[in-house]
């Protein structure tokens, strides 16, 4: 069973997604308990990776090739490295918080939305284990038809607009790195990554497709200015649409920056580092402003969602700049790390407050912020998990939005100190749009009537938001055990950024 | 004078005359409430001429009737693809050709005579055959298209492509008569050895030109598309199928068969000429496709475009360019039998299921035929893992090997644009509300149900496991 | 002293005049067959000329090709002009646009 | 005996423990239940932080150094939890242990009628083990953890009365404010990590000689001095935590939280973390002139010119929270002259003073209903000796009445600012003194308002209002009161007392060992150079001393005159001061607006920033970037596309048309590129 | 005595003259009929000049096959539909400058690629089909060219199923053969062997309904 882990991850839930597309319609409890059970079994067996995995050796591990098409030298190739585990674990944890939050609110084609969710999280445990660049493309472009149909079936009035845009966009900048990746294989005559990492470029070349590959990734993360699906979308998703969008579907974006961007172009990557950086501050100054003004409570999270990715890119692209231009490797494993935690931390905060922003929905189908407030007064432990995962959100140590935050500030100092001032005004630009979002809905008087009758969180709720709570706390108080799983893997991407190709 | 061998290598073909006049004979002889039987026998015969194309198939190339025919693998898997096709064209039209009084003989008959055409023109080896191939494929496209006497739109369409199709085959001939004229042999083969010596090259590069258009106007490719939307609409959807699917897999023969068995060693002109009508296509195809109401117009718009893809595999002018194609003009037949199936499998008397507004709310009605429908229309937007992707990978490969990166990347723009029509299709079924009068599965023929299904699952098949079928292609042009 | 130049030129004059017929006639249908028809011709004339002067006898067995299939595609053509005039009692193209965009 | 880990944990959990108890179990363990488990937790807590410190002065026990867990670990670099304690942390224990003791057992009293009990004992409990968490800190990290989670509790706090306007928009703007100094301290933080390689004190203050010389590129040209860049950086953190001007605004407004947290959070700890930061980087501040003049003259500006505002308020508690102010001003002066044990001892005697005016101030919101407005008061002594004797203690430490704590602490301030050459020094001199007047002005009008003169409010008998609930606050007309104000009960008065022992006692006993022994040893480090407090150590002669001397100095001068022209105006010519008033109009005007800076500020920040999103969400998002990128293009594809559709006429002629077009374009293409294309 | 070569050539431009007239008439003739005409004196001249190239057998074949066959159906079309020749030559002046400058801009760009000096050089030479230009094609047809052949007898059968598969109208109310019937037919089903009784009284009945018969 161990040797083949990583594919029993993937293809379990995808699997799983069929008896459950089978249930029909007419068994929506049926449905629920089987997808809950293959989500259980999916997380059960991805705990296994933990003892499977050699931390302190780091690397790929586990891994698996079979080949696919012999013809084209290309493999069915899965491995998994300390941040694949990492990622992974998020998928498979967010993936059973996702249909237990679901539970009842989705009473229209059950079975349907289960299955969507399923084969979802398959394909993105996909696109973080794979090795071979067209294998990863495949799961990388597949997660979105499900995707495409959880918000256009269940999404909200405008989902079709939101979700057409979501696809296009996406479609946009990965088949682009298609074309780069082609590039590659006729370079290469493979699309194993570890030999595309070892092929030597030009500049020209290593240039078109950085962009290529920086196209693509930006648009999934998303970067400024080829963000817009993503508020769109969030708004008009389900609940469990949004959070496992936000949760893990826009790591997919900075997962490929580490995976093909840093080891194949380096060379171009350092010197389009300022670039980067710059669209990275951008999203944490600009969009922050942007956020500060939203109505809809989704879109504000989704705004804040992309300000908060903007450290993760923040974080990896500093290192090529202290890596390369300032020989200052702690500083940019640092750096890394750091966008590797903000990952991670990022999967449950913003997964935590989509969450909590579909209770509120729920209960008064509407996510206008000036439609609530004082919702403290009837929902106090709602109110309770609100406000952890709204401090969260803008930072607070002991949550875990603060970790990669800090390493990202503290590394992007080594680099450029104006690099940091930019990236630490969201402390303040982040408290701003939070907290103001707080303080509207959840303080103050109640002046809606219907607020008045809003129950305050089912056990259901409770145990979703409990566990994000728990998960948020827990890697605030003591994230060494996830650094240490990520931090040989970390290394060695630094090590690797090193190199020059030319 | 032929020999028994010969007669061998042609047994596919022969047996399929054969078959066609029986059915003819059958046809006349039978009562009209017999006619059922009908449908059955020509999708046995057709079966069975599968059979025989796989079962004879040669390991090395052989010709016949002094080099007339040739039978390699490229053909023989063409062929197997297209018999397949048109045995899956009969199994759908089945209740739409009964809803509508045109379950006649005359349809299985013509059909067949085109198939027919279809494998001769891809084992065609000589100018002359690909000729007279091509001639009993369209000459009884165009009948199969005006078939449906009482329409209007049928005969407009027949005449539109008949009058058209007359015209690319008179610049095809007229292509034909300058390379004959510079080279002085129509054997394919000779004329691939007579290229380089031939005194007349900008005589031969004219007439090139000249059998181009006619290659591009049966693939369907701009400029030389125009007929392809409205035949598509006009004629009845079986048919349509057929041009869609069988046909476009003879084009791609045809193709391969001049360009490069015939004029292999011009392809540094026609490389860029491809290229250029296989841009033209894309762009025109995905971006009028856009704005289309009507299903089979956009489908129809849609072929366009992937006949520029599968341009694209050709530009590439070496094996794998070739191999690519092929595979991409099997996928492509494979995907637009599954979308035209659906429209078959949702049409009723009196209702044509053709405007992509009869579709909405599908999934609420019959989820399983929006599921097909859907992963035809992902497949054919080329969103992996379905098998529309591997072919749209494939051809951007070719054209990137080929050193025409831009090519690819027109490509890729244009496979955007193209994205947008297929999920608006998605979208009507899947997040509209259905309406009156909308399309609902009708037609409980449950030979059709199951072979759609198993039809549209091969796009999820063939979309993991399409390994064997690549490597099929690729050893057909001779590569490991 | 006939050249091939002669017949060739005859020939393309001949194709150019169909295709100018083409657009000339862009209304009566049955005017569009013929000038296709002499869009044949002139391939003909082409075939025949290179058989003759190429000393081979493949251009002229095409050339009958031609004609047999030219013979059996008029068949038809014509059957399907009948049709259309059936259905749509014109034979005027330019009145044959249900179909567009 | 070295410290044990344990004990040092048991002080740091303990109030955590019961913040949790209280806060999740609230309901089941009722509210007895919650004010037991907090204050046992605090008790456990203080008691041991006084061992400790006994352990540390008396017991010989070694400086504590110690990390608990690894917070992570990358390369060498190593972020941890853990613990160190020296003198001035054990102070620093000691002081917010007890007071947030007694403010637990005042909030009994205080919070009684409150529905929000037992979250409010949760709160504060959370708070003291922030606050311990940051005093204790052996690093950075945990003291920027400290640092925020101090100022989450007082987001909370603040806006504990949610359903007040006034309170939520407080909460907010603090916790933005303080966001602002975070955002400089983060920095430097950062830079620390950056030039010292460590955010481990102990290593990191080894390796601050190596600073001298280091500078940070700021643009290709200008180079900034490491040091400076680091002090002056963190200092902005603790300009947003100690309330410095500019970052001063949030202060004010805090006061619409419960008393006990204003005494707690906005008076004796959580404003005095900037302070003893500093006081704690002391080794880098020293490195640095120009940080060190920056600290002064902000600090200075602080002790003048807020205090001017609470001489106009009429607030119970803005009077004192300016106040704080004010006195937070002179710790920075104290830090900015060197006088780093001057500036802690001070804020060790104004924790315990501040919060005993605080919790009277606290007492007569009680007692008069929570009526805040002092022009509704007068005449209370006769009602609550107990509140107006204490509150008077407060009051004369506050204004540096000779032998009470605050004057040695804050005449040695004086006195250090006097002696001290550093540029600006001149300033802020200017400014200490001016503030003693300031100070004793606001100070006295306050007491006189409330305690003395007439009665301005008339008890109106009402047994129907009696029932109604407490949090109705500010509901009621002003000036009517419904019942007799009246002493408030022993939870209250007790803490007074207990902390008016320390408010008169502290300073006379702790003065020369805190000032001028070195008491604090190693902890804080001053350079030979600087050391003003050395220089005065040589003139002191005895705490008795010093407190005679005080009455001859120049700032017993000044309390005095304020002191008599109080008097006059107060409590015998009440009309004067309207006259005054409307004399100096602008004056009063700009002390009244606060100098308008909140108005600046909420027009440039608050407004500003809204104004700011929204132009880039109109303009930016929705226009250029949706707009036009995004549905531009898509609306441009579909007029071409529809612009294409019309090129398929549906006529046949066109069709053959195109393709004949088609034929020769390629023949001309051919024709004209051909030779070139192949000549390639 | 005339240089044959120039009697040739004569003759080659005369046919050609005719043949591209009478082709500008098949395409500018208002009347379809004339058009028609114009087109068989356009193949006919074609066949004069393939007899100058000695191409018999064709020369024959093409005014055998087209105006024999093809030219009949076409004029058989054209009178049997009743078109409005008028209405149908509208627009003709209007876009005669388009046809005109497509077909002169095409025939440059033909005759500039064809390389028409080239050609120039090249002069028939000895027949080869010798004696019997048809005994030449028709070896060629039955031994090389059988396959082809056969497909075209393919074509014209398909020519045939698709001409009467679309043209051939049941027309209702017609009575007409049904050979299928008709071979399918059971004597029993048509000869009923009745047995009457010899004799029975006289009824008065309405007349049976007629019995179709096929």
């Amino acid at each position: 069973m161990f040797n083949h882990l990583l594919s029993l991850l993937i293809w379990l839930p995808i699997a799983g997604a069929v008896p459950v597309l089978m249930a029909g319609s007419a068994r929506p409890n049926l449905a629920r308990w089987l997808a809950l059970l293959f989500m259980v079994l999916t997380f059960v067996a991805s705990l296994f990776l933990l003892p499977q995995y050699d931390a302190a050796r780091g690397g790929m591990q586990l891994a698996e090739s079979h080949l696919w098409i012999a013809s084209l030298n290309v493999h069915y190739g899965l491995a998994a490295d300390g941040i694949s585990i990492a990622l992974i674990l998020l998928t498979t944890i967010v993936g059973i918080l996702v249909v237990v939050g679901a539970w009842e609110v989705i009473q229209n084609k059950t079975h349907q939305y289960m299955a969507a969710m399923l084969a979802l999280e398959g394909l993105m445990i996909g696109v973080f284990c794979a090795t071979d660049a067209l294998l990863f493309y495949v799961f990388f472009e597949a997660m979105l038809i499900p995707m495409f149909i959880l918000i256009g079936v269940w999404g909200g009035p405008r989902r079709v607009y939101a979700t057409l845009k979501f696809f296009i966009y996406t479609f946009l900048g990965s088949i682009f790195m298609l074309i780069a990746l082609l590039y590659l294989y006729h370079k290469a005559g493979t699309f194993d990554l570890r030999t595309l990492a070892a092929l030597p470029l030009t500049f020209t070349e290593q240039a078109w497709v950085f962009f290529a590959f920086l196209l693509a990734f930006a648009i999934k993360v998303p970067m400024v200015p080829v963000h817009t699906w993503l508020p769109d979308a969030h708004v008009e998703a389900p609940t469990g649409g949004s959070v496992v969008l936000a949760a893990v579907m826009l790591k997919v974006g900075t997962y490929g920056m580490l995976r093909f961007i840093l080891p194949i172009v380096p060379d171009a990557g350092t010197h389009f580092t300022w670039l980067v950086v710059v669209l990275s501050l951008i999203a944490i100054v600009y969009i922050g402003y942007v956020a500060l003004v939203q109505e809809d409570m989704k879109k504000l999270v989704a705004y804040s969602s992309i300000a908060h990715m903007g450290f993760v890119t923040l974080g990896i692209f500093i290192a090529f700049l202290l890596t390369r231009q300032l020989g200052n490797v702690d500083a940019a494993r640092l750096g890394m790390q750091g966008a590797m935690v903000q990952m991670i931390s990022h999967g449950f905060v913003s997964g935590a407050m989509f969450t909590c922003i579909g209770v509120m929905y729920d209960r008064l189908h509407t996510r206008l912020i000036k439609d609530y407030g004082g919702l403290i007064n009837v929902m106090p432990w709602f109110g309770f998990f609100y406000v952890l995962f709204a401090m969260a959100n803008c930072g607070l140590p002991g949550t875990s939005g603060f970790v990669g935050e800090f390493m990202v500030i503290l590394a992007s100092f080594s680099a450029n100190p104006w690099i940091a001032l930019f990236a630490a005004f969201t402390l303040i630009i982040g408290a701003g749009y939070t907290l103001w979002l707080v303080k509207r809905v959840l303080w103050g008087e109640i002046h809606n009537p219907h607020v008045a009758e809003m129950k305050d969180i089912s056990g259901r709720e409770t145990f979703v938001l409990g566990a994000f709570a728990a998960l948020v706390l827990a890697l605030g108080i003591w994230p060494e055990p996830l650094v240490h799983l990520m931090d040989s893997s970390v290394t060695q991407l630094v090590q690797q950024l090193a190199i020059h190709k030319i | 004078m032929p020999t028994l061998n010969d007669i061998l290598v042609l047994l596919p073909e022969f047996y399929l005359v054969a078959a066609a006049c029986l059915l003819l004979l059958l046809d006349a002889f039978m009562k009209p409430e017999q006619r059922g039987t009908l449908h059955w026998i020509s999708i046995v015969v057709l079966l069975v001429a599968t059979y025989l194309v796989i079962a004879g198939q040669p390991d090395v190339t052989v010709t016949a009737f002094g080099d007339m025919f040739v039978r390699d693998q490229t053909s023989e898997i063409l062929k197997v693809f297209a018999l397949l096709c048109t045995v899956l064209v009969f199994v759908y039209a089945r209740p739409y050709l009964l809803d509508r009084k045109l379950f006649v003989g005359e349809f299985y008959t013509l059909m067949i005579f085109a198939t027919l055409g279809v494998m001769l023109l891809v084992s065609a080896g000589n100018l002359v055959m690909v000729y007279l191939g091509l001639e009993l494929l369209t000459l009884s496209s165009y009948a199969l298209v005006a078939l449906n006497r009482d329409s209007p739109l049928s005969s407009e369409a027949a005449i539109k492509y008949f009058v058209l199709g007359a015209l690319s085959s008179g610049m095809l001939l007229y292509g034909m008569s300058m390379v004959y004229g510079a080279t002085g042999t129509l054997d394919l083969a000779q004329l691939h050895a007579a290229v380089p010596q031939s005194a007349m090259p900008h005589l031969l590069v004219f007439g090139l030109i000249f059998m181009l258009v006619g290659i591009a106007f049966k693939l369907g490719a701009a400029p030389f598309h125009m007929w392809i939307p409205d035949v598509y609409q006009g004629a009845s959807t079986p048919v349509t199928t057929f041009i869609a699917s069988s046909s476009k897999l003879a084009a791609f023969g045809m193709a391969w068969r001049l360009l490069e068995t015939g004029l292999g060693d011009l392809s540094q002109h026609w490389q860029l000429m491809l290229a250029v009508i296989s841009v033209l296509s894309m762009a025109i195809g995905n971006l009028v496709a856009i704005v289309q109401s009507n299903l089979k117009r956009m489908l129809a718009y849609s072929t366009i475009s992937h006949m520029g893809y599968l341009l694209m595999g050709l530009v590439n002018a070496g094996p794998e360019g070739y191999a690519s194609a092929m595979f991409y003009a099997i996928c492509y037949a494979l995907m637009s039998t599954v979308a035209f199936g659906v429209i078959l499998g949702l049409a009723r008397a009196g209702f044509e299921c053709e405007e992509i507004a009869d579709l909405k709310g599908l999934n609420q009605r019959s989820p399983w035929f929006a599921a097909l429908m859907a992963l035809a229309m992902f497949s054919l937007a080329g969103v992996p893992p379905l098998f529309g992707f591997y072919a749209k990978y494939l051809v951007l490969q070719a054209a990137i090997d080929a050193h025409m990166l831009w090519l690819a990347l027109a490509g890729a723009v244009f496979a955007i644009v193209g994205l947008y029509y297929y999920l608006h299709v998605v979208k009507v079924m899947y997040f509209d509300k259905p309406v009156e009068g909308g399309a609902e599965q009708s037609a409980p023929d449950m030979s059709m149900r199951v072979v759609l299904s198993l039809n549209a699952l091969a796009l999820l098949v063939l979309g993991v496991y399409w390994g064997p079928l690549l490597g099929w292609c690729r050893h057909s042009f001779g590569l490991g | 002293m006939i050249t091939l130049s002669h017949f060739i030129v005859l020939g393309a004059i001949l194709f150019c005049i169909a295709v100018a017929g083409l657009f000339i006639n862009r209304k009566n249908v049955i005017v569009l067959l013929m000038a296709i028809e002499l869009m044949l011709l002139a391939v003909n004339i082409n075939f025949v000329a290179f058989s003759r002067f190429g000393h081979d006898v493949a251009g002229q067995v095409f050339v009958f090709f031609i004609l047999t299939v030219a013979a059996a595609e008029s068949a038809i053509g014509l059957a399907i002009v009948v049709l259309l005039f059936r259905n749509r009692s014109t034979v005027n193209v330019a009145e044959i646009d249900s179909m567009k965009g | 005996m070295p410290l044990s880990t344990s004990i040092l944990l048991t002080i740091a959990l303990a109030p955590l423990v019961g913040c949790l108890l209280a806060g999740f179990l609230g309901k089941q363990i009722g509210r007895a239940g919650a004010h037991s488990v907090t204050i046992l937790g605090l008790l456990v807590s203080c008691a041991l932080s006084f061992y400790v410190l006994y352990q540390l002065v008396w017991g010989g026990a070694p400086n504590y150094d110690q990390n608990i867990y690894t917070w992570f670990e990358i390369g060498k670099f190593n972020a941890s939890v853990g613990f160190m304690v020296d003198r001035l942390t054990a102070m620093m224990m000691v002081v917010v242990t007890f007071v947030s003791l007694l403010v637990h057992v005042y909030t009994i009293g205080y919070m009684h009628d409150d529905p929000g009990y037992t979250r409010f004992f949760s709160y504060i409990s959370l708070f003291t083990f922030s606050m311990l968490m940051l005093v204790m800190a052996n690093n950075f990290m945990q003291l920027f953890f400290g640092w925020e989670a101090v100022g989450l509790v007082s987001y909370l706090l603040i806006g504990f009365w949610y359903k007040r306007p006034t309170a939520i928009f407080a909460n907010l703007k603090a916790f933005l404010v303080n966001r602002v100094g975070d955002f400089g301290f983060l920095l430097g933080i950062a830079a620390v990590l950056y030039f010292l390689g460590t955010l481990d004190y102990a290593s990191a203050f080894a390796a601050a000689p190596s600073l001298v010389g280091k500078t940070l590129a700021i643009t290709q040209a200008t180079q900034w001095d490491a040091a400076t860049v680091i002090c002056i950086l963190l200092f902005v953190g603790a300009m947003g935590k100690s309330a410095q001007v500019p970052l001063h605004v949030w202060l004010p407004d805090s006061m619409e939280g419960p008393t006990p947290i204003s005494a707690l959070i906005h008076a004796a700890t959580m404003v005095t973390a900037g302070i003893f930061m500093v006081a704690r980087m002391s080794p880098l501040f020293e490195l640095s002139q120009g940080a060190l003049s920056f600290v002064m003259v902000i600090g200075a500006t602080g002790a003048l010119f807020t205090g001017l505002i609470g001489i106009v308020q009429n607030d119970i508690k803005r009077v004192i929270a300016y106040s704080t102010l004010s006195q937070l001003g002179y710790m920075t002066v104290a830090l900015g002259v060197s006088a780093y044990a001057g500036a802690v001892f001070h804020l060790m005697t104004h924790a315990f003073f501040k919060a005993l005016l605080f919790l009277g101030a606290g007492s007569v919101i009680i007692a008069m209903h929570h009526e805040q407005d002092m022009r509704y008061m007068g005449g209370l002594r006769k009602y609550m000796p107990v509140t107006w004797i204490t509150m008077w203690i407060g009051s004369l430490a506050l204004v540096a009445i000779p032998f009470t704590s605050g004057f040695y602490s804050k005449d040695a301030i004086i006195e250090a600012v006097g002696e001290s050459h550093r540029w600006g020094a001149g300033y802020a001199y200017f400014c200490v003194l001016a503030g003693a007047f300031v100070t004793a002005t606001y100070t006295f009008r306050q007491m006189y308002l409330t305690f003395h003169g007439k009665e301005r409010f008339t008890v109106v008998h009402n047994h129907g209002h009696h029932a109604e609930h407490i949090d109705d606050h500010g509901h009621h007309e002003q000036g009517i009161m419904h019942e007799t104000p009246k002493e408030s009960p022993w939870v209250v008065t007790l803490p007074l007392v207990l902390l008016a022992i320390p408010s008169l006692l502290v300073g006379f006993f702790t003065v020369q060992p805190m000032l001028f022994d070195g008491w604090f040893g190693p902890a804080i480090h001053v350079d030979e150079a600087n050391n003003v407090l050395g220089e005065m150590a040589h003139g002191f002669q005895g705490a008795a001393a010093m407190a005679l001397h005080g009455f001859w100095s120049l700032p017993f001068g000044l309390v005095v005159l304020a002191f008599a022209i109080t008097t006059w105006i107060y409590l015998f010519n009440p009309t004067v001061a309207d006259k005054i008033k409307n004399a100096l109009n602008p004056l009063y005007q700009a002390l009244n607006h606060k100098y308008w800076f909140d108005a600046v500020y909420y027009v440039l920040f608050a407004r500003g920033s809204v104004a700011l999103g929204r132009l880039f969400w109109r303009g930016s998002e929705a226009a250029v970037i949706d707009g036009v990128m995004v549905d531009g293009t898509t609306a441009m594809t579909r007029r071409v596309a529809a612009g294409m559709r019309r090129l398929q006429t549906g006529y046949l002629y066109q069709y053959a048309f195109a393709m004949i077009l088609g034929l020769i374009l390629l023949l001309g293409g051919y024709w004209l590129f051909g030779p070139a294309l192949a000549a390639q | 005595m005339i240089d044959p070569n120039l009697f040739q050539l004569v003759c080659f431009y005369a046919f050609a003259a005719v043949t591209v007239a009478a082709a500008l008439a098949v395409i500018s003739l208002r009347n379809s009929v004339h058009a028609a005409l114009a087109l068989v004196l356009t193949f006919f001249s074609a066949a004069c000049i393939w007899m100058l190239a000695e191409a018999e057998f064709l020369a024959i074949a093409l005014i055998v096959v087209y105006v024999g066959a093809v030219m009949v159906l076409f004029l058989f079309v054209v009178m049997m539909l009743d078109i409005d020749q008028e209405k149908l030559r509208e627009g003709f002046v209007k876009f005669l400058p388009v046809g005109v400058v497509v077909a002169v801009v095409m025939l440059v760009e033909m005759l500039a690629l064809i390389g028409v000096r080239v050609m120039h050089a090249q002069t028939m030479g000895p027949n080869p089909a010798g004696d019997s230009n048809t005994a030449w094609l028709g070896k060629a047809l039955y031994t090389q060219y059988l396959l082809p052949f056969e497909v075209a007898a393919l074509i014209l059968t398909v020519g045939v199923i698709a001409a009467v598969a679309l043209t051939l109208r049941h027309r209702t109310g017609v009575k007409r053969q049904q050979a299928s019937e008709q071979v399918a037919i059971n004597p029993r089903d048509r000869v009923r062997v009745v047995k009457m009784a010899a004799e029975r009284p006289v009824e008065v009945r309405p007349a049976p309904a007629e019995e179709v018969q096929p």
